[in-house]
């Protein structure tokens, strides 16, 4: 394996090269994949000449090649001629760097690995090549960090796309950056043209660079005074702009996080709310779903290869097996413990504590003490900005499917025979089995339901936190809260409930700080269950003596 | 409907009911309804279902506040009480006692430590802490046992006594507590016709020492207990008066038999 | 006379001089006994046991609040541990400058930067102080929770789940490094009690003993609560609390007396459990403990005087004894034995007694025993 | 009351189990010929993730003295212990090993404050106890041997390895508890030592009355489960170039962080993070391509490319496949810093036993305070008079492969846990 040399200042040179035009170091006309040999193989001069002469490359293997780079995916093998070749692994499949053509490795391989300079280099060198590229959002984000970096030597880049840009957003884009390196690098005169721009388009990412500005200019303030006039005006447009984009931020995380909220707490507004079971092994059905989606992870991956097509497929397959085998473990638990325990509530809290203790210390025993590694697949991966306001794609896949599954419940209780005879339980075992429902069978299926929605739960936390014999146990007491604060027995109250929460959470916490928001959430809602004991959605169904 | 004049003006009133009104999820369970009970009146309320005639019990001892309306309790010593802010055990300790639908006592007391708990004196936290039974105590214990013919069970835990047994036990532990009004959800329910006989010669026999009233479903149980019959309907008195004149009045036929109309 | 002593039975009575006798043995085994001797109790040992008394009298407090009231507090841990922490405090000031710092503040508050002891610290220099906080601290929160709760007619499932809430919260604030008691950390490493040195077996063994006598006092006064009228109507309120409302009583002051009594009993016992254990950190209130503590007490037997004593030190014996035997089962094992008391042990190991009579009684047909349960 | 009878004669045999079991517990069945070595870490509960590691690597280190002929001619007896993630249980395990079992010697603790609760025991007994991860410092107690990592032998040298990078601003993030409190205030008075401006460190400050610094830093509670805030924060923060992360977070809540971090679009090249608290071990439960290019400093990293190292990884490899103890996971085991330093721990006893041919904690701790060195797999360790130890301290960034690639080591770096104000300007 080489070593490789940090190439700062390498970097310059190639936006130097924009405009004069440097000879090549090996004087003949080179296309891109020769190019990204010569860095993997060069010496550091050869990847410098290298790097520069890419920047006018727009070669889409660039960017294959970088992602490849930075993952251990360039591999080096010695020919049968004493040659060395270039390979590039995507998924499953190696081509050759140089020619494209796929390969069969038949030599010893090995990893090649770019230093941490040379891979900065080659993510500016890939930001820099995304102002060309075809995808919109990705050239704006391009344009917005080379934009921040307020280095001059982007500034004439700018400048001379920004004519050719035909979308909206995108020129936007273009001129944000092309303004807020001007704050820096600008005559007195383009300066004050930026910080006009900057405040008239409510740039959020422009805010530091204008107090620094204001900073700056405060030491000579006579000469000054009109730029520092504008600046200021500049940051109240934007500072109320900012309190718009944080309030809608805090929005969709508010929603996320009531999503989050929702999903692990609907099994148990099933279980606790419809059947009056405390089910304090209710986490571990999550750990279920999660593990569920840990097996089948590793089974794609050995049978279609990391980021292949197959592979991507792996969530969406693992989440019914999610819901099916948690629901299963809780048709077993019905079967086995919880019917015993209709009567006696706050027992079946006990039993199902220690059915908690053992089913941890089976995942531990099973899977081992440590949490398992879950990768999202590429889909869900990377986030959506839109408006200073970033989502991340599973977040935003986790609020459509909380919603699904609140429809879902919705249907299958209100649409279904089961549903109905479920709300009969519900209100009067006894006399619902009176009338002819098949009481133990609703029970276990009801169980079974409320159980699957916990693996459901479980398999969503896998793509945004842990899998570990204890990931139940950061949700359980939440959940409980939740259930209680929409008023048991109410689906449509947890649900409400979930998001409430979700939402004060997320707009305490930017004030309070995420410990003290969180304490602070829960004294709440231990005061408000005081003046609404039963909660939001409060039963009228109890029975009048306990 | 319009409202109707107080119609027991003849005797002393322990309790008065004015124009209350308790909706739930805008489901008017009580509707501008008057009463009046008399001292030492046996009342007898009748009324299909969801008339609202448990909810009329929940109100006056407490369990729920009306909406609108006042709930005005006479003392003896001419002093009238809003009922409407008080809590139950403040209620029951003006003496206003109540039996349950279900019997309601302490599985798990002997019935003789049933009645001590009835008992209407040392029920704070303190005096209770420092109790000593007394001789009077005992008699009125034995008396009440006597009355309700448990004196043989008095060690028996109240858990293991049959379903009627338990109704007496229970109307028993009121009895301890000498209310000035008794209100008995359905004192017949789940009882031998024999222990309905003798139920309804109990409260025959406390009639005149305390108001009663007594809400009911059997029919033969109401005519054998019945002197004046409030029937409810929708919250509110359809009918007030003799059970004959009850009987015998066609709307009150309509409501228990031909709803369809109405509704 | 039995109202000063309120032992039912001469088994009763029997088995409370056993545990007075243990009490008098153990400090005696360890003092008079010497080292090499079969029958030397070694000051580790004593500590050991004096921790389960205290877990025994922690387990009472609960058992009075659920077993005999039917009100299930999951938080329980939270008052045992605020008990704690109020003498933990007095401990901190009493280690003076020979901490790692050799500064009169505790270590954790030189660490964080504090120039000064924090205002409500001061008044734990005084141990009179300290003891009474014990008391009163628990005794407050339960009082404001309590009334608050009760008042609103909060019961059942729905006081358990706050409870636990309650706790978790107050968990989450102690772990908190600038909520001025020791962050994560706690409180460790004290060096003197009463003015007596805490590592010296003197000390264990007098600790041991307040334990004892504080077991027995406790066991007293829960026994002389049962058998007045407080008790029944104690026991009335679990059994239909409408019923006891519904007679004149109000039950909303006899719950929160009741509460307000457990969690200062709960208090003392965490107070006497700090120096025994050495520590005192948030990890006392984290919810798991209050399931713990509910699980001695249904082992034992609720609704028994003497079960949540058993339960206590038998669960915590077993805890002791298996994570040491079985390192990677011992949670199978304890989780197991949980499942198996609820389902087939409803009254605990006390109730196996009634139940073997029972099941013998039912096999002959004869005879109706309702089975003792709890209100939910 | 007949509920009694039983009662009784149950409480009676518990006095009689009591009493024996306070009997056995005097009485010591020492063999002559193995000395018992105490292992005391949580093998259930929330830290048994990281703990049991550290059992295992314990064992595996026992046993291969034990091959090559024991300590001063005696077997290595371990005896286990379970502090089930229980701090007050921890001090009741480390007194049976000292007063029970009669161990010359402990190893174990991860977190804090189960050092903390042990600590009283260990000093009140006269113990020797050896603990082996990276810690906030500020405590030195005389029966403790430290071979953890300090701060200074972590945190400083990541922060020199940024500022030689040229990243201009720092955000602090970590978990609520005493080590990254420590941490990062230390930190913030070096940055500021070092010349970078206030407003340049992220996550927020706490000051006090007179306005003293006494918290820096965003942090979350334990087990933390929803970074949306503070990544949005961080994104932020990083978008005019040159910062990086410095991250304290502990345990379970660094896989919802990194998974919020990498979901937001940031990637190790726009703003690394630099991780203190995770290692190869906790790497296994992180999704490495999230990871790719962030950065670790330890005092070792398997990727070592020494003989020491290979023999180190060969031999435990080989221990786990035929080991019959319980609870050992024997796929895809890796090794990381804390076993390392535990094994570290092993060897350095050793020494010190045959150096001061005694077990007695006391004459072992003086020769460990003399000074001695062993050629550990991550390089040469030299026990200090302040019961550090001094060792090379290793930068590596991760791979996808969940290792780390090794790009930069400070040699003989003096472990000194008295660090607060050591940067104040005077």
């Amino acid at each position: 394996m080489k070593t490789y040399t940090t190439l700062c200042p390498v970097f310059i040179l190639v936006f130097a090269s924009l405009f004069f035009v440097i000879p090549d170091a090996r004087g003949d006309e080179k296309n891109a994949r020769s190019l990204l040999v010569d860095i993997v193989n060069g010496d550091s001069v050869g990847q410098e000449a290298a790097l520069e002469a890419l920047a006018d490359e727009s070669d889409p293997v660039i960017n294959a090649f970088y992602s490849a780079f930075r993952s251990g995916n360039i591999f080096l093998m010695s020919t049968a001629d004493g040659q060395t070749q270039v390979l590039i692994k995507e998924v499953n499949d190696y081509s050759d760097l140089l020619t494209g053509e796929a390969v069969n490795p038949t030599g010893e391989l090995s990893v090649a690995r770019a230093s941490r300079g040379l891979r900065r280099d080659l993510k500016r060198l890939v930001d820099l090549l995304d102002l060309n590229s075809p995808n919109r959002s990705k050239k704006i984000a391009a344009a917005e960090k080379l934009g921040l970096s307020q280095n001059a030597d982007y500034l004439p880049e700018l400048r001379k796309r920004l004519p050719q840009q035909t979308e909206k957003s995108v020129i936007k884009a273009f001129q944000e950056g092309i303004y807020i390196t001007e704050l820096k690098v600008g005559s007195l005169e383009e300066k004050m043209r930026a910080v006009k721009g900057l405040g008239k388009m409510k740039s959020l990412p422009a805010k530091g660079f204008l107090e620094a500005l204001i900073e700056e200019s405060a030491a000579d303030e006579e000469a000054n005074r009109k730029l520092m006039v504008e600046a200021k005006n500049a940051l109240m447009m934007i500072n109320s702009h900012q309190a718009i984009v944080e309030k809608v931020g805090t929005l969709f995380r508010g929603l996320s996080l009531g999503s989050v909220l929702l999903l692990v707490s609907y099994g148990l507004a099933i279980t606790f709310g419809q059947m009056g079971v405390i089910n304090m092994a209710h986490g571990e059905f999550i750990a279920i779903g999660g593990y569920t989606v840990y097996i089948i992870q590793n089974f794609f991956a050995n049978q279609f290869g990391v980021g292949s097509t197959g592979y991507e497929w792996y969530f969406i397959i693992s989440l019914p097996f999610a819901f099916l085998i948690a629901a299963l473990a809780g048709a077993a638990l019905e079967r086995g413990l919880v019917q015993f325990l209709y009567s006696r509530p706050l027992e079946s809290l006990l039993a199902t504590w220690g059915v908690s203790m053992i089913l941890q210390q089976i995942f531990r025993l099973q899977f081992g003490a440590a949490n398992v590694s879950v990768s999202s697949p590429e889909w869900l991966s990377g986030s959506f900005s839109a408006g200073g306001v970033s989502m991340s794609y599973s977040r935003m896949f986790l609020i459509f499917f909380a919603l699904f599954v609140v429809v879902l419940t919705y249907l299958l209780l209100n649409r279904t025979k089961w549903g109905l005879h479920v709300r009969a339980t519900t209100l009067n075992r006894q006399m619902a089995s009176n009338l002819g429902v098949p009481s133990a069978r609703v029970n276990m299926l009801t169980f079974a339901f409320g159980s699957g929605l916990a693996g459901l739960a479980g398999a969503f936390i896998s793509q945004i936190g842990n899998v570990g014999p204890s990931m139940g146990q950061t949700y359980i007491v939440d959940s409980f809260m939740v259930v209680v604060v929409g008023g048991v027995a109410n689906l449509f109250g947890s649900a409400i409930s979930s998001l409430g929460i979700g939402m004060i959470d997320q707009s305490l916490q930017p004030v309070l700080g995420p410990v003290m928001g969180k304490i602070s959430v829960l004294f709440a809602i231990i005061l408000f269950l005081q003046f609404r004991p039963g909660g939001l959605f409060p039963s009228r169904s109890r029975s009048l003596d306990d | 409907m319009d409202t109707h004049a107080p119609l027991y003006r003849d005797t002393d009133l322990v309790l008065s009911v004015e124009s209350v009104t308790k909706s739930f999820d805008g489901f008017k369970a009580i509707n501008d309804l008057n009463f009046y009970l008399g001292e030492g009146e046996l009342r007898t309320i009748i009324g299909p279902n969801g008339a609202g005639k448990s909810t009329f019990m929940d109100l006056i001892t407490g369990r729920t506040r009306p909406d609108e309306g006042t709930l005005t309790y006479h003392q003896a010593d001419g002093h009238d009480i809003d009922l409407t802010k008080l809590e139950e055990y403040e209620i029951n300790r003006l003496g206003i006692a109540r039996k349950f639908q279900t019997p309601s006592v302490y599985n798990h007391h002997s019935v003789y430590d049933n009645f001590v708990l009835s008992l209407n004196r040392n029920r704070g936290v303190f005096p209770s802490l420092f109790y000593r039974e007394t001789k009077e105590d005992k008699e009125e214990i034995e008396a009440v046992m006597e009355l309700t013919r448990l004196d043989e069970k008095r060690d028996d835990m109240a858990g293991s006594l049959s379903h009627g047994q338990k109704q007496w036990l229970e109307i028993g532990m009121l009895l301890a507590q000498k209310p000035r009004i008794l209100l008995i959800d359905e004192p017949a329910a789940g009882m031998s016709d024999e222990e309905t006989d003798r139920t309804a010669e109990l409260l025959i026999s406390l009639k005149g020492e305390q108001s009663i009233m007594v809400v009911e479903h059997d029919m033969v149980f109401v005519r054998q207990i019945a002197e004046r019959v409030t029937v409810l309907h929708r919250g509110h008195v359809l009918k007030e008066g003799s059970f004959s004149d009850v009987a015998s009045d066609p709307t009150v036929k309509e409501v228990y038999l031909g709803r369809s109309k109405h509704d | 006379m039995k109202r000063f002593f309120p032992i039912d039975s001469k088994s009763e009575g029997l088995t409370l001089g056993l545990i007075l006798f243990f009490v008098l043995l153990m400090p005696l085994l360890n003092g008079l006994v010497p080292d090499g001797s079969a029958f030397h109790v070694s000051s580790f040992q004593l500590s050991v046991w004096g921790k389960y008394l205290c877990y025994a009298i922690l387990a009472m407090s609960l058992n009075m609040l659920w077993g005999y009231t039917g009100l299930l507090c999951l938080g329980h841990c939270l008052f045992f541990a605020l008990g704690g922490y109020a003498f933990g405090m007095y401990l901190m000031l009493m280690i003076g400058e020979l901490g790692a710092y050799k500064s009169t503040l505790p270590d954790f508050m030189v660490f964080l930067g504090y120039n000064e002891l924090p205002l409500h610290w001061k008044p734990f220099y005084s141990p009179v102080v300290a003891v009474l906080a014990v008391f009163l601290v628990p005794g407050i929160v339960a009082f404001v929770f309590g009334l608050l709760a009760f008042r609103s007619r909060i019961k059942g499932v729905y006081f358990s789940i706050l409870t636990q809430a309650l706790t978790y919260a107050a968990a989450l604030l102690f772990f908190r490094n600038d909520f001025t008691f020791g962050g994560n950390n706690g409180f460790t490493d004290f060096k003197y009690i009463f003015g007596a040195d805490i590592r010296s077996e003197g000390t264990a063994r007098g600790l041991f003993l307040a334990s004892g006598f504080m077991l027995l006092a406790v066991y007293w006064l829960i026994a002389w609560m049962l058998q007045t009228k407080f008790g029944k109507v104690q026991k009335a309120i679990r059994d239909s609390e409408n019923r006891v409302r519904f007679s004149g009583y109000s039950t909303t002051h006899f719950k929160v007396f009741i509460f307000v009594l457990s969690a200062m009993i709960a208090g003392m016992a965490g107070a006497l459990y700090v120096p025994q254990s050495g520590i005192i950190n948030p990890g006392e209130m984290w919810p798991t403990k209050g399931l713990d503590i509910v699980v001695w007490v249904a082992v034992g037997g609720r609704g028994t005087k003497i079960g949540p004593i058993i339960g206590a030190v038998l669960v915590n014996l077993l805890k002791s004894w298996s994570t040491k035997a079985y390192p990677d089962t011992w949670l199978i094992i304890l989780g197991c034995l949980f499942v198996f008391v609820v389902l087939f042990m409803p009254n605990g190991i006390v109730g196996l007694w009634a139940q073997g009579k029972d099941l013998w009684q039912r096999r002959k047909g004869a005879g109706i025993t309702e089975p003792e349960e709890a209100a939910a | 009351m007949k509920l009694f009878t039983i009662a009784a004669s149950k409480m009676r045999s518990l006095v009689i189990g009591a009493a024996c079991l306070a009997i056995s517990g005097s009485v010591s069945f020492g063999e002559e010929d193995t000395v018992k070595v105490g292992v005391l870490h949580s093998l259930s509960g929330t830290m048994a993730i990281s703990e049991t590691s550290l059992r295992d690597v314990l064992l595996f280190t026992f046993d291969e003295i034990n091959e090559a002929g024991g300590v001063l001619g005696k077997k290595i007896e371990p005896v286990v212990v379970d502090g089930a993630s229980d701090w007050p249980l921890f001090a009741e395990k480390a007194e049976q090993l000292l007063v029970q079992d009669k161990t010359a010697v402990t190893f174990g603790c991860w977190t804090s404050v189960s050092r903390k609760s042990v600590l009283p025991v260990y000093e009140k007994y006269k113990g020797l106890l050896f603990y082996p991860v990276q810690y906030e410092g500020e405590e030195m107690s005389p029966n403790i041997f430290y071979t953890a990592e300090a701060v200074n032998q972590q945190a400083i040298p990541a922060v020199d390895y940024l500022l030689e990078e040229g990243y201009k601003k720092f955000y602090l993030i970590g978990t609520d508890y005493v080590y990254p409190q420590t941490t990062n205030l230390v930190l913030f008075e070096y940055l500021k030592s070092k010349g970078v401006p206030v407003e340049s460190i992220g996550g927020g400050l706490r000051e006090d009355a007179e306005g003293n610094v006494i918290s820096a830093g965003n942090y979350t509670p334990f087990g933390h489960s929803d970074f949306q805030q503070i990544v949005a924060e961080i994104k932020a923060f990083s978008a005019s170039g040159d910062a990086c992360v410095i991250n304290t977070i502990n345990g379970d809540a660094n896989v919802p962080f990194f998974k919020e971090f990498a979901a937001s679009g940031l990637t190790s090249e726009d703003c690394p993070v630099v991780s203190f608290s995770l290692s190869e071990d906790e790497f296994r439960s992180l999704p490495a391509k999230d990871l790719i290019g962030h950065l670790g400093c330890w005092t070792y990293f398997m990727s070592i490319d020494t003989p020491a190292n290979k023999k180190f990884i060969d031999g435990f490899q080989e221990w786990l496949s035929k080991t019959e103890v319980t609870g050992v996971v024997k796929d895809d085991r890796v090794t990381c810093s804390p076993m390392v330093l535990s094994y570290n721990g092993v060897y350095l006893w050793k020494a010190a036993v045959e150096k001061a041919e005694s077990f007695d904690p006391e004459k072992v701790m003086a020769a460990l305070k003399s000074g001695i060195s062993f050629d550990g797999p991550g390089g040469t360790v030299t026990s200090q008079e302040n019961h550090h130890l001094t060792k090379t301290v290793y930068i590596g960034e991760t791979l996808e492969t969940g290792q780390f690639s090794i790009i930069k080591s400070f040699d003989d770096v003096v472990g000194e846990p008295f660090l607060k104000g050591t940067f104040m300007p005077k």
